[in-house]
């Protein structure tokens, strides 16, 4: 029951911050909703028994994604402008709004069809890091695996030949 | 040598990405280094390939040297397959030799991005081959489209002043015809699955779709409309004297050369097997295009001021006579038919190449800028001679050889059509000798070309196999016709709608010569033949 | 744990997502367009962890991983262009780049 | 042995390439006419074997073709035609070799006489394979071949736009006849079915055994194919209406004319016509069609000679008229005869040539009669020589030209009307066909006696003084003269009556033309001396009426030019053959080509389709793109998103 509620008070935060993220004017402040979002994220995968995923999530997007972002913000001085889409485009925003929308309407109408209840109890090994490097390692997703950390690579270089003023 | 046709297949492609990486300068020798390789490693296939031998794909014995099939998409039941038939090979062999030819030519003539040039060329090579080998749609659809490429490369950063305009409408018109096809392909696919209840993409499987006529029609029309833009066929022949026009010289000569018989190509190997009977219904109308294109052709080539475009329209009329041999089905036509895509590819790529030159001189390819040239350039002159004469179909070059078997082969049911067809053979005399006297006769006038050099020791190298093959194949055509003969006997075989089958079973009959002297030796030849009558297995009979 | 239906993370999941959309759509500050893009990808990932939980089996966890290493790269690049474009056109409102225009 | 004939010219060929430059012209030349010279003594032997066998000589060098139904060898049949043919070819050949390298030696461009002697010598290939094929696909290679040789040597100095545009037309011109051929060819082949063949034997074989094929003896079939055929003969061997080739065609170097346009190739038509005899007999239409046609063009052709200044087309028109002859000769049935003035022309035309070649030589390129005369006394080795082919041409007794214009044109008379029955059996085509022989020999009579006084009587009207030929072009003409005087011997008319020699020719030639039924028994054979002595005295009457106009009082020609002026300026204007199929058929075409075909056709209607389908593309896209492609990422973006949201919507909704 109590992890009941916390599950629930979880999700509430997700959702809070989330919608904090899209709705601040200020991009630091976004951005420290964001992270918070990422904690409570963090905290549901957790209770869903993805251990590695949680730590991940806080040491990947909440550390390094996010300290990034910060530091661009910082590093480019922003302030609180860039709101909504200008004036003239407010109709596309309004659009912009309900298609969102829209998705999200289809995709909770789809959800009515699942009844199913999340399942009470997994084995201990459940999203250990053992047992996700065992599917990782030895199994058919080492290629991807390998090649996802030459994907890391090309964007880290990527990133520095675009942002470097001369090489 | 299970792999040798891949190996073949992809060795350009290979060579590409090298080629890519290299300096400009490095890039024309590693170009020409790896054509010549791929050509010497294809050679190799017509030793290998037995004319009256069996290959390994059930129903389908002219089919020979099969590499796979592998599978590719494993879920859509696509595959990777390639093999040769007898009709296949010629044009994969006269494909590997005039990339060679063409690299050398560029030597001299281009100058900027040598090496995507280079790289371009090897590109379409594989593509060009990868067409011709191809026994899964799919797959050959992904070549079919993989020339695209490089060639609206080719004509749109080397071309000429017009280039942007030539190279879209090229891209746009050729588009327009595969993707219909590509319609009709995943049709036919769909039906395979729905008739067989396996998915497969393979040549030889979806022969055996039966299809109803109403399908058939709309799925033969598709077809025929992506080659007939390719062969070009009167009305859809006007990209090509735009791209002619406006490709480098290499563009043109691999454009004339194989890219036009990818669509001859293509209705021997998918327009007409696959759709026998509305072959027999539309082939008359395809005719009367075939025979307009012949003379029309011809015609509006006589008046044309620019070489090139002379030589462009030369090739829809020439290109409308192999037509009308495919269309003639029976064996003489279709080997014609054959014959007269090889001819037309090394003689019409000669004729480029010569323009080319020309070209590099003067930087011109006005008409009236020339006049006398036989004087200043006798070398010259006399590869313009032979390269002509064998355009116009003069006995004892290669041209004829075609143009007579196709004539021959289509007197039989088409008596008009070959008559009128006929026409166009004077106007091409017409047309040829007359661009050739205004340019070589005459007294040398115009100033700037007072001291034109004659051709230099590269352009020698690459005319002289050109005009080997085209003396060669013009007295000894025995051997080229008999590596054909069973694939042509073949797809006749399948195209023949259960109407005229009994047409080909006399066919197949030992024929009775009154031979003077040598009845014996006719005999055991019609035996020889008859052993190819059971290569008329079930293909098609399912229908 | 036992009350909680299926359709509570996965819908969180959905909401998170069409929050990250309409942040995409909405904003003009490219940095929280990035962010909202995040937004997005964390929602998918939520929906792997949870199914991945319901059907006892890691490879939605593997996923997400995927989805995070795709993510970091995304957002290594994408900031990187930001910084470009903030040195040269001294803003990074996504209004005032219409280069696109036809 | 017999594929070393035609292969020896074609290694000379090969070897003048190679050469080329390096070559002078002695070496050149020697090296050519050795290379004939040999074949011509193959061919002899060939001759001699086939007289003392009685049998024809084959030989299959190599398959050729094997497609379907047709199956061609490169193979080689003499039989006595061809035996005969090979003999001529190489042996006038041969002399007219040795001729051309006397002739060449005032050649501008000295370095380009290999060249001269390499088409010289693939002309003899070619006609060689004409002759010597043992199909119809071998005969047209080597029909075609000549053609080729027959264009490289007219524009020989290519750098004469006029001679360049010779060459070319009379290409063309043969071109438009090959078609004809080739249909002719084809629809042959198809006609025989299951018994297709394109052997001239087996063909000659299928076609007794079964006439009923081609549609037996006058049948629709045989007679569309027979006419094809001989439309290709008429381009070949400048009949009407393709003559008008053969006059521009010499523009080349006269020994290419003696050779090429006298002797050996435009008698290719007849030697095609005495081929296929057998196939031709079967049709009494065609037989008529080819006889009149012949007929109708020797009277053009003569009427045009009797005008023209120029000796060489004076010798031209000759040319085709005397084909006439042949034609009406074959046309009748009279293969042996046609083929008889084929030798005989053959002699004397080609000395005619040569000779005219003599005088052109000796006065620098001068070919206007005008400014010729009194050449007798400067030139008289040439002179002589000429004069015995003006004798054997216009048919003086004892001369070759005599007994084979004689034989024709009493076979002529003798002709049954039904065997040509063009216009019906009853219509008296073979007296008319007469009367035209008899009226052109006339003719023939006159123009050449006008052309000899013209170029040997009076005084000389020229620049340079002249100068007589060198020996090595002596020779051959003094040796083709010796073969006109005596040339007729071969083939004795039967009212000689000497049996042990009289036809000859006939005899040897009797089994190639065995397959053709053809009689000559139409009127009384008693009125043949009468017919031939009336002709006589009508010859002798032109020749003296010649010598009266442009010897005795040369003004009455003028006078009489000009008392009929559109006859005279038709007759040398060629009746404006030219100038009519410039205006109904080249202009046209030319005109239909650029007005019609190409500004309109494919600039205006299809390229301006597929450009309107473009702009009407690229107009639609500028006109969305204000509303949709603003440039703006979330734009699309929003595009996706509204996308997505139908997918889903549809999904979800099922709508």
């Amino acid at each position: 029951m109590f992890l009941s509620v916390l599950f629930y008070l979880f999700a509430l935060g997700t959702l809070v911050s989330a919608l904090s993220v899209v709705t601040r004017k200020s991009p630091i402040a976004a951005a420290v909703s964001l992270v918070c979002c990422f904690f409570f994220l963090s905290a549901l995968y957790a209770m869903l028994d993805a251990h590695f995923v949680a730590v991940t999530q806080v040491l990947v997007y909440a550390g390094a994604i996010m300290v990034l972002f910060i530091f661009v913000i910082m590093l480019l001085n922003l302030r609180g402008e860039g709101g909504l889409v200008r004036p003239t485009w407010a109709p596309r925003a309004l659009a912009g709004l309900a298609a969102a929308g829209l998705v999200g309407t289809g995709i909770v109408t789809a959800l009515t069809a699942v009844t199913a209840k999340l399942a009470a109890e997994t084995s201990p090994e459940f999203g250990t890091i053992e047992q996700v490097g065992k599917t990782i390692f030895g199994g058919p997703y080492l290629l991807p695996f390998e090649v996802a950390s030459v994907l890391l690579t090309v964007a880290m270089v990527g990133a520095v030949v675009l942002a470097k003023r001369e090489l | 040598m299970d792999h040798l046709l891949s190996f073949v297949t992809f060795l350009p492609l290979v060579g590409a990405l090298l080629v890519f990486a290299c300096s400009d300068k490095l890039a024309r020798y590693m170009a020409l280094g790896v054509s010549l390789l791929t050509f010497a490693a294809s050679l190799p296939l017509w030793f290998l390939y037995q004319a009256d031998g069996r290959g390994p794909v059930q129903g389908w014995p002219t089919m020979q040297l099969v590499d796979g099939p592998y599978p590719w998409i494993r879920d859509l039941g696509i595959q990777y397959m390639v093999g040769v038939d007898g009709i296949a090979l010629l044009l994969v062999l006269l494909t590997t030799l005039l990339t060679p030819i063409v690299i050398l030519s560029g030597f001299g003539s281009v100058t900027k991005q040598v090496s995507r040039y280079m790289g371009f060329m090897l590109l379409l090579e594989t593509g060009m081959i990868g067409t011709f080998v191809a026994l899964d749609t799919f797959l050959f659809y992904v070549f079919w489209e993989l020339m695209l490429i490089p060639m609206y490369f080719l004509i749109g950063i080397w071309g000429g002043k017009q280039r942007l305009y030539a190279t879209i409408k090229f891209f746009i018109y050729t588009m327009a015809g595969s993707l219909l096809m590509l319609v009709a392909i995943l049709v036919l696919y769909a039906l395979h699955h729905a008739q067989f209840g396996t998915w497969s993409a393979s040549i030889v499987d979806l022969y055996r779709v039966n299809l109803s006529w109403n399908t058939e029609k709309w799925l033969f029309g598709a077809f025929a409309l992506a080659f007939a833009i390719k062969v070009p066929m009167f009305p859809f022949h006007t990209w090509l004297p735009d791209a002619h026009v406006e490709a480098p010289t290499g563009g043109s000569v691999i454009l004339a050369g194989v890219l036009l018989k990818m669509g001859t190509f293509g209705f021997i190997r998918y327009a007409l097997p696959l759709f026998p009977e509305a072959t027999e219904a539309f082939g008359p109308t395809l005719i009367g295009l075939a025979v307009i294109g012949v003379i029309y052709g011809a015609l509006v080539a006589m008046v044309q001021q620019d070489i090139k475009k002379l030589v462009a329209y030369s090739s829809v009329s020439h290109m409308g006579i192999v037509m009308l041999g495919l269309f003639a089905m029976n064996s003489m036509g279709l080997s014609g038919a054959v014959y007269q895509m090889l001819s037309h590819g090394l003689s019409t790529g000669a004729l480029f190449l010569l323009v080319g030159i020309l070209y590099e001189r003067r930087h011109t390819r006005e008409i009236s800028e020339y006049g006398g040239l036989a004087k200043q350039m006798p070398l010259f002159a006399f590869t313009f001679m032979v390269v002509m004469l064998s355009s116009i179909g003069l006995p004892g070059l290669n041209g004829f050889v075609g143009e007579i078997l196709i004539l021959m082969g289509s007197f039989e049911h088409h008596k008009l059509a070959t008559g009128l067809a006929a026409t166009g053979i004077i106007l091409g005399a017409v047309y040829m000798l007359w661009v050739y006297q205004r340019v070589m006769f005459g007294k040398l006038t115009n100033p700037k070309n007072q001291d034109l050099p004659d051709l230099s020791r590269r352009e020698i190298v690459y005319m002289a196999p050109l005009l080997v093959l085209i003396v060669l194949m013009g007295v000894y055509p025995q051997p080229f016709l008999a590596k054909m003969a069973p694939s042509v006997d073949q797809v006749l075989a399948q195209v023949q709608p259960a109407s005229a089958r009994t047409a080909t079973a006399r066919k197949a009959q030992p024929r009775s010569k009154a031979r003077r002297g040598s009845k014996a030796v006719r005999r055991s030849k019609a035996q020889r033949g008859e052993r190819g009558a059971p290569r008329i297995i079930n293909l098609g009979t399912g229908r | 744990m036992d009350q909680i239906d299926l359709h509570i993370p996965l819908g969180l999941s959905a909401a998170l997502f069409v929050i990250g959309m309409a942040g995409v759509l909405t904003r003009k500050n490219a940095l929280i367009v990035l962010m909202s893009i995040e937004l997005m990808l964390n929602g998918v990932n939520l929906a792997f962890v949870a199914l991945a939980r319901q059907s006892q089996s890691v490879d939605g966890h593997i996923f997400a991983i995927f989805v995070m290493a795709v993510a970091a790269a995304e957002a290594a690049v994408g900031l990187a262009l930001i910084i470009l474009l903030f040195r040269n056109k001294v803003t990074v409102e996504l209004d005032d780049l219409n280069l696109l225009k036809g | 042995m017999l594929w070393l004939i035609p292969a020896l010219p074609l290694l000379g060929v090969v070897l003048l390439g190679l050469g080329n430059r390096r070559l002078s012209r002695v070496v050149a030349g020697s090296l050519a006419s050795g290379m004939v010279g040999l074949s011509a003594l193959l061919s002899f032997a060939t001759l001699a074997k086939v007289i003392a066998t009685h049998q024809a000589v084959s030989q299959t060098a190599y398959k050729w073709m094997d497609v379907g139904p047709l199956d061609v060898n490169i193979g080689f049949h003499v039989d006595p035609l061809a035996a005969v043919m090979i003999c001529v070819v190489t042996g006038v050949g041969f002399l007219i070799h040795v001729y051309a390298i006397g002739y060449m030696d005032e050649d501008k461009d000295a370095e380009s006489c290999w060249r001269f002697f390499a088409y010289l010598n693939l002309f003899i290939f070619a006609m060689l394979l004409l002759v010597m094929a043992d199909n119809f696909l071998l005969m047209f290679v080597g029909w075609e071949g000549v053609g080729l040789c027959s264009y490289l040597l007219i524009g020989f100095w290519f750098e004469n736009e006029a001679f360049a545009a010779a060459g070319k037309k009379a290409f063309v011109t043969n071109r438009v006849g090959d078609f004809s051929f080739v249909l002719g060819l084809v629809w042959l082949f198809w006609a025989l079915g299951d018994q297709a063949t394109i052997d001239f034997v087996q063909l000659q074989g299928v076609l007794q055994a079964n006439p009923a094929l081609v549609g037996g003896v006058g049948g629709f079939a045989v007679t569309g194919i027979c006419l094809l055929l001989f439309g290709g003969a008429t381009g070949k061997s400048a009949q009407i209406p393709l003559f008008i080739w053969l006059p521009d065609a010499m523009a080349g170097p006269t020994p290419v004319s003696a050779l090429i346009h006298a002797a050996t190739m435009v008698t290719s038509g007849i030697y095609m016509i005495c081929r296929l005899n057998f196939l031709f007999a079967m049709s009494p239409v065609a037989m008529g069609a080819i006889a009149l046609t012949g007929a109708l063009t020797a009277l053009l052709a003569a009427t045009i000679a009797i005008t023209q200044n120029d000796i060489k087309k004076v010798l031209a028109y000759s040319t085709v008229s005397q084909l006439g002859y042949m034609f009406m000769g074959v046309g009748i049935g009279a293969y042996t005869a046609g083929f008889f003035h084929v030798l005989t022309h053959a002699f004397f035309k080609a000395l005619l040539f040569l000779g005219a070649g003599a005088i052109i030589h000796a006065l620098h390129h001068e070919q206007d009669m005008r400014k010729m005369g009194g050449l007798r006394r400067h030139m008289r080795g040439t002179y002589w020589c000429f004069v015995a082919a003006f004798l054997a041409i216009i048919g003086v007794p004892g001369f070759s030209g005599f007994f084979s214009k004689d034989e024709i044109l009493w076979l002529t008379f003798a002709t049954p009307p039904e065997q040509i029955a063009l216009f019906g059996p009853g219509f008296p085509l073979p007296t008319i066909l007469w009367g035209i022989g008899v009226v052109t020999a006339a003719l023939t009579a006159f123009y050449m006696s006008r052309m000899m006084f013209m170029t040997f009587a009076g005084e000389f009207r020229g620049h340079h003084a002249p100068h007589e030929a060198p020996k090595l072009m002596l020779l051959p003409l003094v040796a083709l003269a010796v073969l006109s005087v005596v040339g007729g011997l071969i083939n004795l008319p039967h009212w000689l009556h000497m049996p042990a020699i009289e036809g000859g020719l006939h005899h040897f030639m009797a089994p190639v033309f065995a397959g053709a039924a053809v009689r000559f028994d139409g009127v009384d054979p008693s009125l043949e001396i009468p017919l031939m002595v009336g002709t006589l005295v009508l010859i002798g009457a032109s020749v003296a009426l010649a010598y009266q106009l442009y010897v005795k009082s040369p003004a009455k020609a003028a006078a009489f030019a000009e008392r009929f002026p559109r006859l005279h300026h038709g007759s040398q204007n060629k009746w404006y053959v030219d100038e009519l199929y410039e205006a109904a058929i080249i202009g046209p075409i030319l005109k239909l080509s650029t007005q019609v075909l190409h500004k309109v056709v494919d600039v205006r209607i299809i390229d301006g389709l597929v450009n309107g389908v473009a702009q009407l593309t690229l107009g639609m896209g500028r006109y969305y793109s204000r509303f949709i492609h603003v440039g703006q990422i979330q734009a699309y973006a929003l595009a996706i998103a509204v996308g997505t949201a139908v997918m889903v919507l549809v999904y979800t909704v099922g709508v």
